[in-house]
C-alpha cells in the first residue's frame, strides 16, 4: 500500500460536540492516510467516535459539533490537493458525492420514503451538472445490475417497495453513481440478514476491482472487517489506538484494547473456543479518563498508563500502536492463538 | 437425548398474525422440547419467527393451534396458583436494553415488585437481602452503586443485567433470551453470555437463546442444540457441533458459509454456497413445497416444490432436518441447469 | 363564598402553622434551620390556602424534603461495599419511613429544580399561581363592591362608564361600580367551573381510552365509533344548542356538558398510547412475571402516561374556559355577578367597545383570561421535564 | 380485484354466471374504500340528523312561545291574541307527535330537501343556509388559508434556524397566539386599536359590507368587502396561526433529524432542493391531514368572532336560530356542517394516500 498514492489525508483531527452535560470530546487528533484503491476499516464499539470521523471528512457535523483542530487534505484525480475544512459551500456540494462519497446503513431511514428512486438519481446527478436524464438513467441501470438489482423495476419504485437488502444495494449504486473516488460506508451491512449480508460484501469486491475506488469501512463487526479490508484502524474513545495491515492487525495485535476485541469475537469454524469479555465500559466522552484512555478495563495496565497517553509509534512496517505494554500483549496474544489453535488440533484429531 | 421429561414441549404449534385482511403465518408446525437445564439455540433470519416460537413458550403470546405443555401437561386449564407458577417458571430477556426496563422505577423498585408480589420474601430485611443477592448474581457490584439508580443512568449491558436479575426473581426454570446480546457491545457480549452460562451451572435454569449470530450460537450453546428456523418452520435440529461443523440442510449450509469470520486468511478462503436467488420470499406468500427451494442449489424438480418437507432423523445421534433429498437418500448435488436458471 | 373560604383557610392557618412546627424541629435536629424554616412558612401557607388536606400534604412533603436532605451521610447496607454475609440488612419501621421520605423528598427536590429550570415553564406556573392565589385570597383582604359610586351621568353620558383613577385602579363599570373588586371576586367562578371541567374531560378520557385499548374487541369498536361520531359534530354549535336546552342552574353541569363533548379526542389519543405502551417490553416482562393487571395498570402503564395525561388536562381546563366564556359571552348562561365572563357580555351590551372611557370593563377580564390560558400553556412546557425521571435529573 | 370481466369472451365454458358475477362485482365494491368510508359517513350523518332532531326538540319553548313571548312584550297584547296571530304566522304544530315530524322530515331529507325555515316567513333552508354560507366560507376559509401558509412557511423557518433569537421571539409569539383565545384577540382589536388608539373607525369594519355600495364585480364593492373581513380574518388568523407554527416547527425538527437529510446533503444537493423537496415535502404530511379536518370545520364557522364583528356567517345565524328555536334551519345547519366534516376526513384520508406512497400501499 504504502508505495501507491495517497487520496485523502487527515491529519491530527479533533471534533468535539457541546451537549448540556458539556464538552464531548467525540474524536481527538486522528490521523491517517488512504492510499489508492486501498480499503480502511475502522472498528470500535457503539460511541467511540468512527461516525463522528467520518461525518466530519465530509464536513456533514450537526450545528453542535466543532471541528477543533486538523486538516483533511484530498487529492483529486488531477492530482490537485483540496483543503476540504477551507472549502467554501458552493466547492464542498460540489466535492460531496462526485470525489467523496457514503454510504449508509440501508436499513435505516437513508432514502426519502416519498421520492421515488429515480428522482433521487435525478437529484444527485442534476446537483452535479449532469443534466442528461436518458445519460443518468443508463448509468444507474449499468449500476444497478452490478450490484445484482431488476434495473428497470428497482429505478421506478419507492424505497418501502424494497426490502433492506435491496435498498442496500440501492445506496451502493446511489454511492457510485458519479465515479468518485472515496467511498465511506458506514455500517452497510449490519441489521442485515447474514445471507443478505454475504450477496452485499461479494458485491462490494466485485465494485472494488472493478471501479477501483479507496473506500473507509466502518464497522463495530471484526468479521466483516477481517474480510473486507487492506487496512484496519482500532478506535476506543475517539482516537486511532492501533492502525496496520488486516493481517498484522488480527494475528498480531499490539494493543491491548485490540486483543481484547478479537479475545471477545467468536469465530465459527475453530470449534470450541475460550473467550473473554473486556471488563467494565466504555468511557464517557465528557469526563474522560487520564493517561491511556483504556487503562481502567485493561489488565496490561500500569502506572505510567493511568498519567500519561502513550502517543502513536510505528511496531513494524506499517503497523502502529499507542500503547506502553505492546510487546507483553503480543506475547499474550501469540500465546492465547496457541492455545485455541492446539483446541483446534485437539477436536480435529 | 434423554428420555427425562422436557420442561417446556411445543407440538406442531402454528401461529397467525392479522394484519388487515392478510393472514400472515409466522409459524407452522413447530415442534420442540427444552429439557430442564438444557441449552437451546433458535438460529434464524430476521422474520423466520423465532422471537414468535420464544413468546409462545413464555406464554407471551398464545398459539393458532398445536399443543403446549409443560411438564408433559397443557398450559391451558391451569387453576390460577398453577397458572402463576408455570408463568414465573419461564421467564424471558427481551433484545433493546433501552426498552426492557420500565423508566420511571428504580432498579431496586424493579426488582422489588416481583419478589413482593409473589411473597418470595417474608419481610423487608430480607426484599433487600434478596435484591442485595440478585444484583451480585448477576455481576452488577457493589449493589449499592446500582439499586437506587433509574435505568437512564445505566449502560446497555447493565440494563442487560437487571433484565436478567429480574427474570432470576421469581426462580424460574427456564428463560429465553430474545436477542439478549445483540445490541450490547461486542466487548460486553462475552461477559453476558458468561453470566448467563454460570447462572445454568448454579441452578439448572434451562436456556432458550435466541440469535441471528451463529458464531455466537456456536460459542454460548456448545454443549446445547442448534435449532436453524427458516420462514416460520424448523428446517434442522441437533447438537451444536454437529450443526455447525456438518450441517445438512442446505439452508443452514448456505448460512454457514456466508458468515464472514473474525480471521483474515479463514474468512477470505471461505467458500460461499452460490444461492439461486437472493430475495427472501415474504411470509404471505410462501413458495409451495419446501420454502427454501427457490433458492436451494440443490433443489430437485418436482420433488422440492411439491411436498412439504417433514423433520426427520438423520442419524443416530439425534440430529433432524426437513429436506426430502436428505431423508429419502438421493443425495445432494447442484445442478447447473437449475444454477442458471 | 368568600366567608366559606375564611372560614375554612383560618383553621387551615392553625394546623398549617402547628404542622409546621415538624419540620422546623427536624430541621433544627439536623442543624437544616433554613429548610426548618421555609418548611414551616410553607406548612403555614399551605395550611391556609388548602385548609387540612392540603396542610397535610404540605406536610408531607416539606418534612420528607428536609429529610432527603439530612438523610444524604445516613448508613444504608446499600452504601456499604461489604460481602453479604458482612452486612445487616434489618431496618426499623422508623428507619424505614425515613428512607421513603427521603426518596420521596428527592423526588419532589428534582421536580421542583426541574420546574424552575424550564424558563417559560415556570413563567406559566408563577402565572397560575398568580390567578389561583387572587380568586382565593383576594376576596379576603378586596370586599366585594356591589355599589354605584357615581351618582350623576356625566354630560353627554348614557352610562357611568369611568376610566381608571387613583381611586379605582381600574375603572368603574356602566353602573358605576368598582370593577377592580369584580374582577377579584369574578376569576373564581370561572376558574373552579374550568377546572372542574377539565377534570372530568380527562378522567373520562382516561378511563375510557384505557378500557378500549386494554379490553379490544368489540368494546373497543363501540368506544371509539362513539369518540368519533362525536367528533364529527362541530363542537362550539352543539354545545351552544345544548346550552339552550338545559339552562344551567348550576355551573357544575355546565362543566359536566363540557366533559361529555370533549373527551373524545383525548380518549382516542389515551387509547393509541395504551396500546403502544402495551406493546413495551417491560409490560411484556410484567405480564412474564405475574405481576397482575392492577400492577401493571398502575405501576407500569399509568407513570409513563402520567405527562402526557396531565398536559391534556390543561388543555381542557383552557378549552373548557375558553366555551364557558363563549357561552356566558353569547348569554346563555344565566348571568351571575361578579363573574368575567358576564363582565365581558354586560359590557359589550351597555357599549363599552364605543366608549373609551369603558374600555376597562371588557379588557380587563380579557386580559386576566388571556394571562391565565397563556400561563397554562407555558406551564405545560415543564411538566414533561418534571414527570420523566431522565429529564429531571437535568440530562 | 382486477377489472370485472364483461367483455365477451370466444370461449363459452369460461362464460361465468351473472349471479357469481354479481357476487364479484357486490364484493368488490362492498371492499373498496370509496363504498366503505361513504357508507360509514352517511351512517354518521343519519345518527347526527336523528340525535339533533331529538335533541332541539327537547329544548325548553318552540318557536312558537318564543314569538308569542315577543308579541306579548313588545305589542302588549294577551297570550290569546298573541297565540292566535301567531298559528298564522308559522307552519309549525308543536303539537304533532314526534314519530311523525321525524318521518316526515326524513322523507323530505331523502330528496335532498332540508325543510323550510319556521320563524323567517317559510324559506327554504337550503336558501337559508346559501345566503349565509359564502360569507363564513369567505372570512374563515381566508383567515385559514392565510394561517396555514404563514404557519408552515415560519414553523420551516423557525425549525431551520433553531436556537437563535429568530426562533425564540417567533416560539414565543407562536405559544402566545396558541394561548389566547379569539375572542381576547376580537376585543382587543376593537378597544385598543379602534378605541383607544384610534386607529380605524369600527363602525366602518363590522358587519358584511356598506350597505350603499351596490353588490356586484366593481373595485368599489370587492373593497368594501375587503375592509369588512379584514378584522375576522385577522383575529382568526391571529388566533391560529400559532398552533400551524408549534406543529410545523416540531414536524420539521424530527424531519431535519432523519437519515435522508443527512444523506442529501453528502448528496451535495443544493440548499433549496433539500428545503423544498426533501425537508418541506416530508414535514408538512402529518398537517396535510389536520388541514384537512380543520377545512371540515370551516363550514361551522367561528361563531364568536362572526358575533363580535356582526358577520353574517353561518355560525352567528346558527346562533340567531337557536334564540328563535327555529328548528329547521339548526337541523339543516347542522346536517351540512357535519357534512362537511365527514366529507372532509375522507378527502383528508384519500389525500394523504395522494402524498405519501407508503399508506398508498397499506390502505390496499
Amino acid at each position: 500500500m504504502a508505495g501507491k498514492e495517497i487520496v485523502l489525508s487527515v491529519q491530527d483531527l479533533s471534533i468535539t460536540y457541546l451537549t448540556r452535560r458539556g464538552r464531548l470530546q467525540a474524536v481527538s487528533h486522528v490521523s491517517f492516510d488512504l492510499h489508492r484503491g486501498e480499503t480502511l476499516a475502522l472498528i470500535g464499539e457503539s460511541g467511540c467516535g468512527k461516525s463522528t470521523l467520518n461525518f466530519g471528512l465530509m464536513r456533514l457535523l450537526p450545528k453542535n459539533a466543532n471541528t477543533e483542530t486538523g486538516k483533511i487534505v484530498y487529492t483529486d484525480r488531477a492530482g490537485q490537493k483540496i483543503d476540504v475544512l477551507a472549502l467554501n459551500t458552493r466547492s464542498l456540494r460540489k466535492f460531496r458525492w462526485s470525489e467523496c462519497a457514503m454510504v449508509f446503513q440501508g436499513a435505516q431511514n437513508s432514502l426519502n420514503p416519498v421520492i421515488h428512486v429515480r428522482d433521487m438519481i435525478y437529484d444527485t446527478a442534476k446537483a452535479h451538472g449532469l443534466n442528461n436524464r436518458s445519460e443518468v438513467r443508463e448509468r444507474a441501470l449499468e449500476l444497478f445490475r452490478k450490484v445484482r438489482l431488476d434495473p428497470e423495476r428497482v429505478f421506478n419504485s419507492y424505497p418501502h417497495e424494497l426490502s433492506g437488502g435491496m435498498r442496500q444495494r440501492v445506496l451502493i449504486a446511489l454511492g457510485l453513481l458519479l465515479n468518485p473516488q472515496v467511498v465511506i460506508f458506514d455500517e452497510p451491512t449490519t441489521a442485515l440478514d447474514i445471507l443478505t449480508q454475504r450477496s452485499i460484501l461479494n458485491v462490494l469486491r466485485d465494485l472494488k476491482e472493478e471501479l477501483g475506488f479507496s473506500s473507509i469501512f466502518i464497522s463495530h463487526d471484526l468479521a466483516v472487517a477481517a474480510e473486507i479490508a487492506d487496512t484496519v484502524a482500532t478506535m476506543y474513545a475517539g482516537e486511532i489506538v492501533e492502525m496496520g495491515p488486516v493481517n498484522d492487525i488480527f494475528y498480531e495485535p499490539r494493543h491491548a484494547y485490540t486483543l481484547g476485541l478479537m479475545e471477545a469475537s467468536p469465530r465459527l469454524s475453530v470449534g470450541r473456543e475460550e473467550l473473554d469479555g473486556i471488563p467494565g465500559s466504555p468511557p464517557d466522552l465528557v469526563e474522560l479518563p487520564t493517561g491511556c484512555k483504556f487503562h481502567i478495563r485493561c489488565p496490561f495496565a500500569i502506572e505510567s498508563c493511568k498519567t500519561t497517553q502513550p502517543p502513536l509509534e510505528q511496531a513494524s512496517i506499517g503497523h502502529i500502536v499507542a500503547c506502553y505494554k505492546s510487546s507483553e500483549v503480543l506475547e499474550r496474544g501469540k500465546e492465547l492463538r496457541s492455545v485455541s489453535s492446539t483446541a483446534r488440533v485437539a477436536r480435529l484429531s | 437425548m434423554t428420555t427425562q421429561q422436557p420442561l417446556i414441549e411445543l407440538r406442531h404449534v402454528h401461529r397467525h398474525f392479522k394484519k388487515g385482511r392478510t393472514d400472515i403465518p409466522v409459524l407452522q408446525d413447530i415442534s420442540l422440547a427444552v429439557h430442564p437445564g438444557e441449552i437451546l439455540c433458535l438460529v434464524g433470519e430476521s422474520g423466520c419467527g423465532k422471537t414468535t416460537t420464544g413468546k409462545i413458550m413464555v406464554g407471551l403470546l398464545a398459539e393458532s393451534s398445536g399443543e403446549v405443555l409443560y411438564e408433559g401437561q397443557p398450559i391451558h386449564g391451569r387453576g390460577r396458583k398453577d397458572k402463576s407458577e408455570y408463568r414465573r417458571s419461564l421467564q424471558i430477556v427481551h433484545q433493546d436494553p433501552f426498552a426492557s426496563l420500565n423508566p420511571s422505577h428504580t432498579i431496586g423498585q424493579i426488582l422489588s415488585y416481583p419478589l413482593k408480589r409473589h411473597h418470595l420474601v417474608s419481610n423487608r430485611a430480607e426484599l433487600r437481602r434478596r435484591i442485595w443477592e440478585l444484583l451480585t448474581l448477576v455481576d452488577l457490584t457493589p449493589p449499592g452503586d446500582i439499586v437506587n439508580k433509574y435505568p437512564h443512568q445505566l449502560s446497555g449491558g447493565q440494563r442487560q443485567r437487571v433484565s436478567i436479575a429480574r427474570a432470576l426473581s421469581v426462580n424460574p426454570r427456564l428463560i429465553v433470551a430474545d436477542e439478549a446480546v445483540s445490541m450490547v457491545d461486542v466487548s460486553i457480549r462475552i461477559s453476558l453470555l458468561k453470566t448467563l452460562q454460570s447462572l445454568r451451572d448454579r441452578f439448572g435454569i434451562a436456556v432458550v437463546f435466541i440469535t441471528h449470530d451463529l458464531a455466537l450460537a456456536k460459542y454460548f450453546a456448545w454443549e446445547g442444540r442448534v435449532a436453524v428456523m427458516y420462514l416460520g418452520r424448523v428446517v434442522e435440529i441437533g447438537s451444536t457441533p454437529e450443526i455447525i461443523g456438518s450441517p445438512s440442510h442446505p439452508y443452514t449450509k448456505a448460512l454457514i458459509s456466508a458468515i464472514p469470520e473474525a480471521d483474515p486468511i479463514l474468512t477470505r478462503r471461505k467458500e460461499t454456497l452460490p444461492l439461486r436467488s437472493d430475495d427472501i420470499p415474504s411470509l404471505v406468500n410462501i413458495p409451495a413445497g419446501c420454502a427454501f427451494h427457490p433458492r436451494c442449489p440443490f433443489f430437485v424438480p418436482g420433488v422440492c416444490d411439491q411436498e412439504v418437507p417433514a423433520l426427520e432423523p438423520l442419524n443416530g445421534y439425534g440430529q433432524e432436518v426437513a429436506c426430502i433429498p436428505l431423508t429419502q437418500g438421493m443425495g445432494l448435488s447442484i445442478r447447473e441447469s437449475n444454477a442458471a436458471s | 363564598m368568600g366567608f366559606l373560604i375564611v372560614v375554612a383557610t383560618i383553621p387551615g392557618l392553625v394546623i398549617g402553622l402547628l404542622c409546621g412546627l415538624v419540620p422546623l424541629g427536624v430541621g433544627l435536629r439536623h442543624q437544616q434551620l433554613k429548610w426548618g424554616i421555609v418548611g414551616l412558612v410553607l406548612c403555614a401557607l399551605a395550611g391556609f390556602s388548602f385548609s387540612l388536606i392540603g396542610g397535610f400534604i404540605m406536610l408531607v412533603f416539606t418534612t420528607a424534603v428536609v429529610i432527603s436532605y439530612a438523610f444524604v451521610d445516613r448508613e444504608d447496607p446499600f452504601t456499604s461495599r461489604a460481602s453479604i454475609e458482612a452486612v445487616n440488612f434489618e431496618e426499623s419501621q422508623l428507619e424505614f419511613l425515613m428512607r421513603q421520605m427521603a426518596a420521596l423528598g428527592r423526588t419532589i427536590r428534582q421536580s421542583v429544580r426541574a420546574l424552575i429550570r424550564n424558563k417559560a415553564g415556570f413563567l406559566g406556573f408563577i402565572g397560575i399561581l398568580f390567578f389561583v392565589g387572587i380568586s382565593v385570597f383576594g376576596p379576603l383582604f378586596v370586599e366585594y363592591d356591589g355599589d354605584t359610586h357615581v351618582e350623576r351621568l356625566q354630560p353627554g353620558a348614557r352610562t357611568l362608564f369611568q376610566k381608571p383613577s387613583s381611586e379605582f385602579i381600574l375603572g368603574l363599570d356602566w353602573k358605576g361600580r368598582d370593577i377592580f373588586s369584580h374582577m377579584v371576586h369574578g376569576g373564581q367562578n370561572l376558574i373552579i367551573t374550568s377546572i372542574e371541567a377539565g377534570l372530568i374531560a380527562t378522567l373520562v378520557a382516561v378511563v375510557v381510552g384505557a378500557m378500549a385499548a386494554m379490553i379490544g374487541g368489540v368494546v373497543d369498536q363501540i368506544l371509539s365509533a362513539i369518540a368519533n361520531f362525536i367528533l364529527t359534530i362541530p363542537q362550539f354549535p352543539l354545545l351552544l344548542v345544548l346550552a339552550s336546552i338545559l339552562s344551567f342552574s348550576n355551573r357544575f353541569y355546565l362543566a359536566l356538558l363540557f366533559a361529555a363533548l370533549s373527551w373524545p379526542a383525548l380518549m382516542r389519543a389515551v387509547r393509541a398510547q395504551v396500546l403502544s405502551l402495551r406493546e413495551r417490553d417491560y409490560v411484556q416482562a410484567a405480564v412474564a412475571l405475574d405481576l397482575g393487571l392492577p400492577h401493571i395498570i398502575i405501576r407500569e402503564v399509568l407513570p409513563n402516561l402520567m405527562s402526557y395525561i396531565v398536559v391534556n388536562m390543561i388543555f381542557s381546563i383552557r378549552s373548557a374556559m375558553y366555551y364557558i366564556v363563549g357561552l356566558v359571552f353569547l348569554g346563555l348562561v344565566p348571568l351571575e355577578e361578579p363573574d368575567w365572563g358576564v363582565m365581558i357580555y354586560v359590557g359589550r351590551q351597555q357599549g363599552a367597545i364605543f366608549n373609551s372611557d369603558g374600555a376597562s370593563m371588557i379588557l380587563s377580564p380579557v386580559i386576566a383570561i388571556a394571562l391565565f390560558q397563556l400561563s397554562l400553556i407555558l406551564f405545560t412546557r415543564s411538566l414533561e421535564e418534571v414527570f420523566n425521571p431522565r429529564l429531571r435529573s437535568g440530562l | 380485484m382486477g377489472a370485472i370481466p364483461f367483455r365477451r369472451t370466444d370461449q363459452p365454458v369460461s362464460q361465468p354466471s351473472l349471479w357469481s358475477l354479481s357476487k364479484k362485482l357486490l364484493r368488490s365494491v362492498y371492499r373498496s374504500y370509496i363504498f366503505r368510508v361513504t357508507v360509514q359517513g352517511i351512517l354518521t350523518l343519519w345518527v347526527v340528523t336523528t340525535c339533533t332532531f331529538y335533541m332541539i326538540r327537547k329544548m325548553p319553548n318552540n318557536p312558537i312561545e318564543v314569538k308569542i313571548d315577543e308579541f306579548q312584550t313588545k305589542q302588549n297584547l294577551t297570550y290569546e291574541e298573541a297565540r292566535s296571530k301567531v298559528a298564522g304566522l308559522f307552519d309549525y304544530d308543536p303539537d304533532a307527535p314526534f314519530i311523525e315530524q321525524y318521518t316526515d322530515y326524513m322523507g323530505n331529507l331523502v330528496q335532498g330537501d332540508l325543510g323550510r325555515s319556521i320563524t323567517t316567513g317559510r324559506t327554504p333552508v337550503s336558501q337559508q343556509i346559501a345566503k349565509y354560507l359564502p360569507w363564513t366560507l369567505f372570512a374563515v376559509g381566508l383567515g385559514l388559508l392565510i394561517s396555514f401558509v404563514i404557519g408552515m412557511i415560519a414553523g420551516a423557518a423557525m425549525a431551520y434556524w433553531r436556537g437563535t433569537v429568530f426562533d425564540n421571539v417567533m416560539t414565543a409569539f407562536a405559544s402566545i397566539s396558541y394561548g389566547i383565545p379569539d375572542f381576547v384577540i376580537a376585543f382587543m382589536i376593537l378597544l385598543i386599536g379602534g378605541i383607544q388608539l384610534e386607529l380605524f373607525q369600527v363602525g366602518d369594519y363590522i358587519g358584511s359590507v356598506d350597505p350603499e355600495i351596490k353588490a356586484g364585480f366593481n373595485p368599489e364593492y370587492i373593497r368594501s368587502l375587503l375592509q369588512h373581513v379584514l378584522l375576522p380574518v385577522t383575529t382568526y388568523v391571529l388566533a391560529s396561526v400559532g398552533g400551524w407554527m408549534l406543529t410545523m416547527k416540531s414536524s420539521t425538527i424530527s424531519t431535519l433529524g432523519e437519515d435522508y437529510i443527512t444523506v442529501a446533503h453528502a448528496r451535495g444537493l443544493s440548499q433549496r432542493r433539500i428545503l423544498f423537496g426533501y425537508v418541506g415535502r416530508n414535514a408538512m404530511l402529518p398537517l396535510m391531514t389536520r388541514l384537512a379536518i380543520s377545512v371540515g370545520f370551516v363550514l361551522s364557522g367561528s361563531i364568536i368572532i362572526e358575533y363580535i364583528f356582526i358577520y353574517p356567517g353561518l355560525g352567528k345565524y346558527l346562533f340567531e336560530m337557536t334564540g328563535k328555536r327555529d328548528y329547521t334551519t339548526i337541523q339543516g345547519i347542522f346536517l351540512v356542517t357535519s357534512a362537511a366534516v365527514v366529507i372532509s376526513n375522507i378527502l383528508a384520508d384519500l389525500l394523504y394516500g395522494v402524498l405519501d406512497p407508503r399508506v398508498r400501499v397499506g390502505s390496499k
